[in-house]
């Protein structure tokens, strides 16, 4: 562990978060916009996996199981309202998507 | 070259291939096992780091279970592929690249101007230690109980909240 | 013990485990097909080899020999994946079972497990949870009807019963409290074994790794009248044989969990009884693990060679209505008889 | 490093097993012949040519499953450390853990009255002897 500077896994967060920022902005797939975000979440993960690590204390560990929680709970979530749309619009094409109410 | 090096650059390396390549897929089947492989990577990245639990916990939480619900959501809508990802809408993509451009050139300008190493001196024996599940479980049941009965109110709120909505028939 | 000799050691254990294993995996074939010919008064096969004894070995060369089709309407890469994924997580769950106390051989101390990882048991939830997706790729990218509702199907009975699968796990862990198995082994000395202290943990394990193998009662995913040959329809060649051979391996991993959760591994209590020392006591104790093993992996092809499958509707509410809440209730006894009786 | 040495071994485990597994599919593809037409590349269908796509809808009860499965795999996975550290925690322990539990099965509770863990069951119509005769006339 050592071994390795502290900046290489922040970059690699840096970079994963932008991938992820470009495809929430480029990709028109609602679940893959969805999916995009994950990632986003991710990337910020490893970032507090590594501050924990680096600093030898567990309290960004047990962030990182919360946010998975959370994660959870807005994916489960998050699909049931893309099924609900899909239902009423028969595509998940997030540009069509611009109405409150229907 | 050490062996943790090596490792480390494998990890990375598979980890933001798998994200370019998730983002670029037409077929949002394929965009969803690349998210799977960058997982695993970070997994991988995880376990580098000495948090076993979480790096466990990645998989059986991330790749596991949230992946499989996308999945067989992107079963049952069975979308077909973005004709067009890139050539359709010309200036969201510039503009798009720009901006994740100007992030990354931010964050990792913050990243090095602060010097994070320098303030940090990294003992394995207690980052190891921060890690293990024992001690995740004495912090979550000595300081974090009301956050951790909290999350399963969250999680009992987004099953009655998710399955309302899955089963809902707008007239 | 340097570096190198560590290595050295561990390699030696993992060549010797992978062989066993796949040895064993193409044996509990011919078993199950001997068993099965036993059950149905049949004689089984009996041409190559003293009594069919080669026959695994010719079932393999000759899948190997076959031609591999991969249908137009598919996708390659996945639906090469796909077997890849099953098979690969069938032989790594091995690594971190314990299959004999610690020996002395040859002036060196050796653990008889591959990796005594601390986080063992979640090591191997981890790897079954991975499972689902060689059977998800596997429909999905085959590109036809049978393929995606068996692969669907498997998927999701593989799921419902993972949760109660990881809550009997539970029950085992705050008895041992620990995660390693070789320390869940170490805490059954005895007669204590889980399957005795907690045997409604015990029955859920074993039923939802009968769902978990895919085996029968719970063989849905490829039920022969209504769906050809499930996930595996547009499967041949080695690829098939990499999904066959994945069922049995599973089906010894299970059985090596279940030994290992509830059935004290490796502890022999006859050894405890007579006092034996030395080398006579380990051979007994690893001895005793094959010997359990072996008996389980009986009862799974017993199983499935005298019960009738399930239906859907069946599966889904013994998953959900009967075993989840059996796995919840073992929980709390385990709980309470810890705050009882202070075990 | 005494930890990482294990990882260590799992990680050449889990290498040494995709090495044979590779071997072993691209053995097959070395050995096996491969003369494919058409006919032979077709999506089986008992015999038939395939009609309509091979993706076809399925029920939503699939997705509802592996909702559900989700939410309670999170908090199994929520209860493993506290099942680790339980002995050490005395009453207080059991208390956060059956508080939790019960929460859980508030959530169980909901599901089955509302009917999500059903599953559709087949409700077969025996042909009756009279309605048979009836039609027959």
């Amino acid at each position: 562990m050592n071994n390795i500077p502290i900046e290489y896994y922040l970059i690699l967060s840096a970079l994963m978060f932008a991938v992820g920022i470009t495809g929430v902005l480029i990709r028109r797939n609602a679940i893959v916009v969805f999916m995009s975000i994950e990632l986003m979440l991710n990337s910020a993960n490893l970032s507090l996996v590594t501050f924990s690590s680096y600093l030898g204390n567990s309290i960004g560990q047990i962030f990182v199981f919360f946010v998975m929680t959370v994660a959870a709970a807005e994916a489960a979530v998050g699909l049931a309202i893309i099924i609900a749309i899909f239902r009423n619009k028969l595509n998940v094409n997030i540009d069509e998507i611009n109405i409150f109410k229907w | 070259m050490n062996a943790e090096l090596i490792l480390f650059i494998v990890f990375a390396l598979l980890a933001l291939f798998a994200s370019v390549m998730m983002v670029t897929r037409k077929n949002p089947v394929l965009s969803a096992v690349f998210l799977i492989l960058n997982f695993f990577a970070l997994a991988g990245l995880y376990l580098l780091l000495n948090a076993q639990f979480i790096a466990v916990v990645q998989i059986i939480v991330y790749a596991g279970a949230i992946m499989v619900l996308f999945l067989f959501v992107l079963m049952l809508l069975n979308q077909r592929s973005e004709e067009k990802i890139l050539n359709g809408k010309k200036n969201l993509k510039i503009f798009a690249i720009i901006v994740s451009a100007l992030v990354v050139f931010q964050l990792a300008y913050i990243i090095f101007y602060s010097k994070p190493s320098a303030g940090l001196a990294p003992e394995l024996q207690k980052s190891v230690q921060a890690g293990t599940v024992e001690q995740i479980g004495h912090q979550l049941y000595t300081n974090y109980v009301l956050p951790f009965e909290a999350a399963g109110f969250l999680l009992l709120a987004a099953t009655v909240g998710a399955l309302i909505l899955a089963k809902k028939k707008f007239e | 013990m340097s570096i190198m000799e560590i290595v050295v050691i561990t390699l030696i254990k993992i060549v010797a485990i992978l062989s066993v294993f796949l040895l064993s995996v193409a044996y509990s074939v011919y078993f199950e097909r001997k068993i099965a010919s036993w059950a149905q008064n049949r004689v089984g096969p009996n041409r190559v080899g003293w009594n069919g004894l080669l026959q695994p070995f010719a079932d393999v060369f000759k899948l190997l020999l076959k031609e591999d089709i991969v249908p137009e309407a598919s996708n390659k890469p996945l639906h090469t994946l796909a077997p890849f994924i099953a098979l690969l997580v069938a032989f790594s769950t091995y690594a971190v079972i314990p299959f004999g106390p610690e020996v002395e051989l040859f002036g060196y101390k050796i653990n008889l497990v591959v990796a005594d990882v601390n986080i063992g048991i979640l090591y191997v939830l981890a790897f079954t949870s991975i499972a689902v997706y060689g059977i998800t790729f596997a429909g999905w990218s085959s590109g036809s009807k049978y393929s995606l509702l068996g692969g669907i199907r498997s998927s999701a009975q593989m799921i419902s019963y993972e949760v109660s699968m990881g809550f009997s796990v539970g029950g085992v862990i705050l008895l041992a409290e620990s995660l390693s198995p070789v320390k869940i082994v170490e805490a059954q000395h005895g007669w204590m074994w889980n399957a005795i202290i907690q045997p409604i943990g015990f029955i859920t394990f074993l039923v939802s790794s009968f769902a978990e193998t895919n085996r029968l009662p719970f063989d849905l995913p490829e039920a022969e009248p209504e769906l050809v040959g499930g996930y595996h329809t547009e499967y041949s060649s080695m690829k098939f044989a990499g999904f066959f051979l994945a069922e049995y391996a599973n089906m010894i991993i299970s059985s090596a969990l279940i030994t290992t959760l509830y059935l004290g591994g490796w502890q022999n209590p006859l050894v405890d009884i007579f006092h034996i020392q030395g080398g006579w006591a380990v051979a007994m104790q690893v001895g005793a693990f094959m010997i359990k093993i072996a008996l389980l992996l009986f009862f799974f092809i017993w199983v499935r060679w005298s019960l009738p499958r399930f239906r859907y509707d069946q599966l889904m509410n013994l998953g959900w209505k009967v075993m989840f809440p059996l796995a919840l209730l073992n929980i709390i006894w385990v709980a309470v008889l810890i705050m009882v009786f202070k075990i | 490093m005494l930890m990482l040495t294990e990882f260590g071994k799992v990680f050449i485990f889990i290498l040494l097993g995709a090495i044979f597994v590779t071997i072993a599919i691209i053995a097959a593809k070395l050995v096996s012949p491969n003369r494919p037409t058409h006919e032979k590349l077709l999506t089986y269908e008992c015999g038939e040519n395939p009609v309509g796509s091979p993706w076809v809808k399925f029920n939503i009860r699939f997705y509802v499953v592996a909702l559900i499965f989700l939410i309670f795999d999170v908090e199994v996975v929520l209860l493993f450390p506290w099942a680790l550290v339980y002995k050490g925690f005395g009453i207080f322990g059991f208390l956060t853990g059956i508080i939790f539990l019960v929460i859980l099965g508030l959530g169980m509770a909901y599901e089955w009255r509302k009917g999500d863990l059903e599953w559709a069951r087949p409700h077969p119509i025996p042909p009756e002897l009279d309605k048979v005769l009836s039609k027959k006339e």
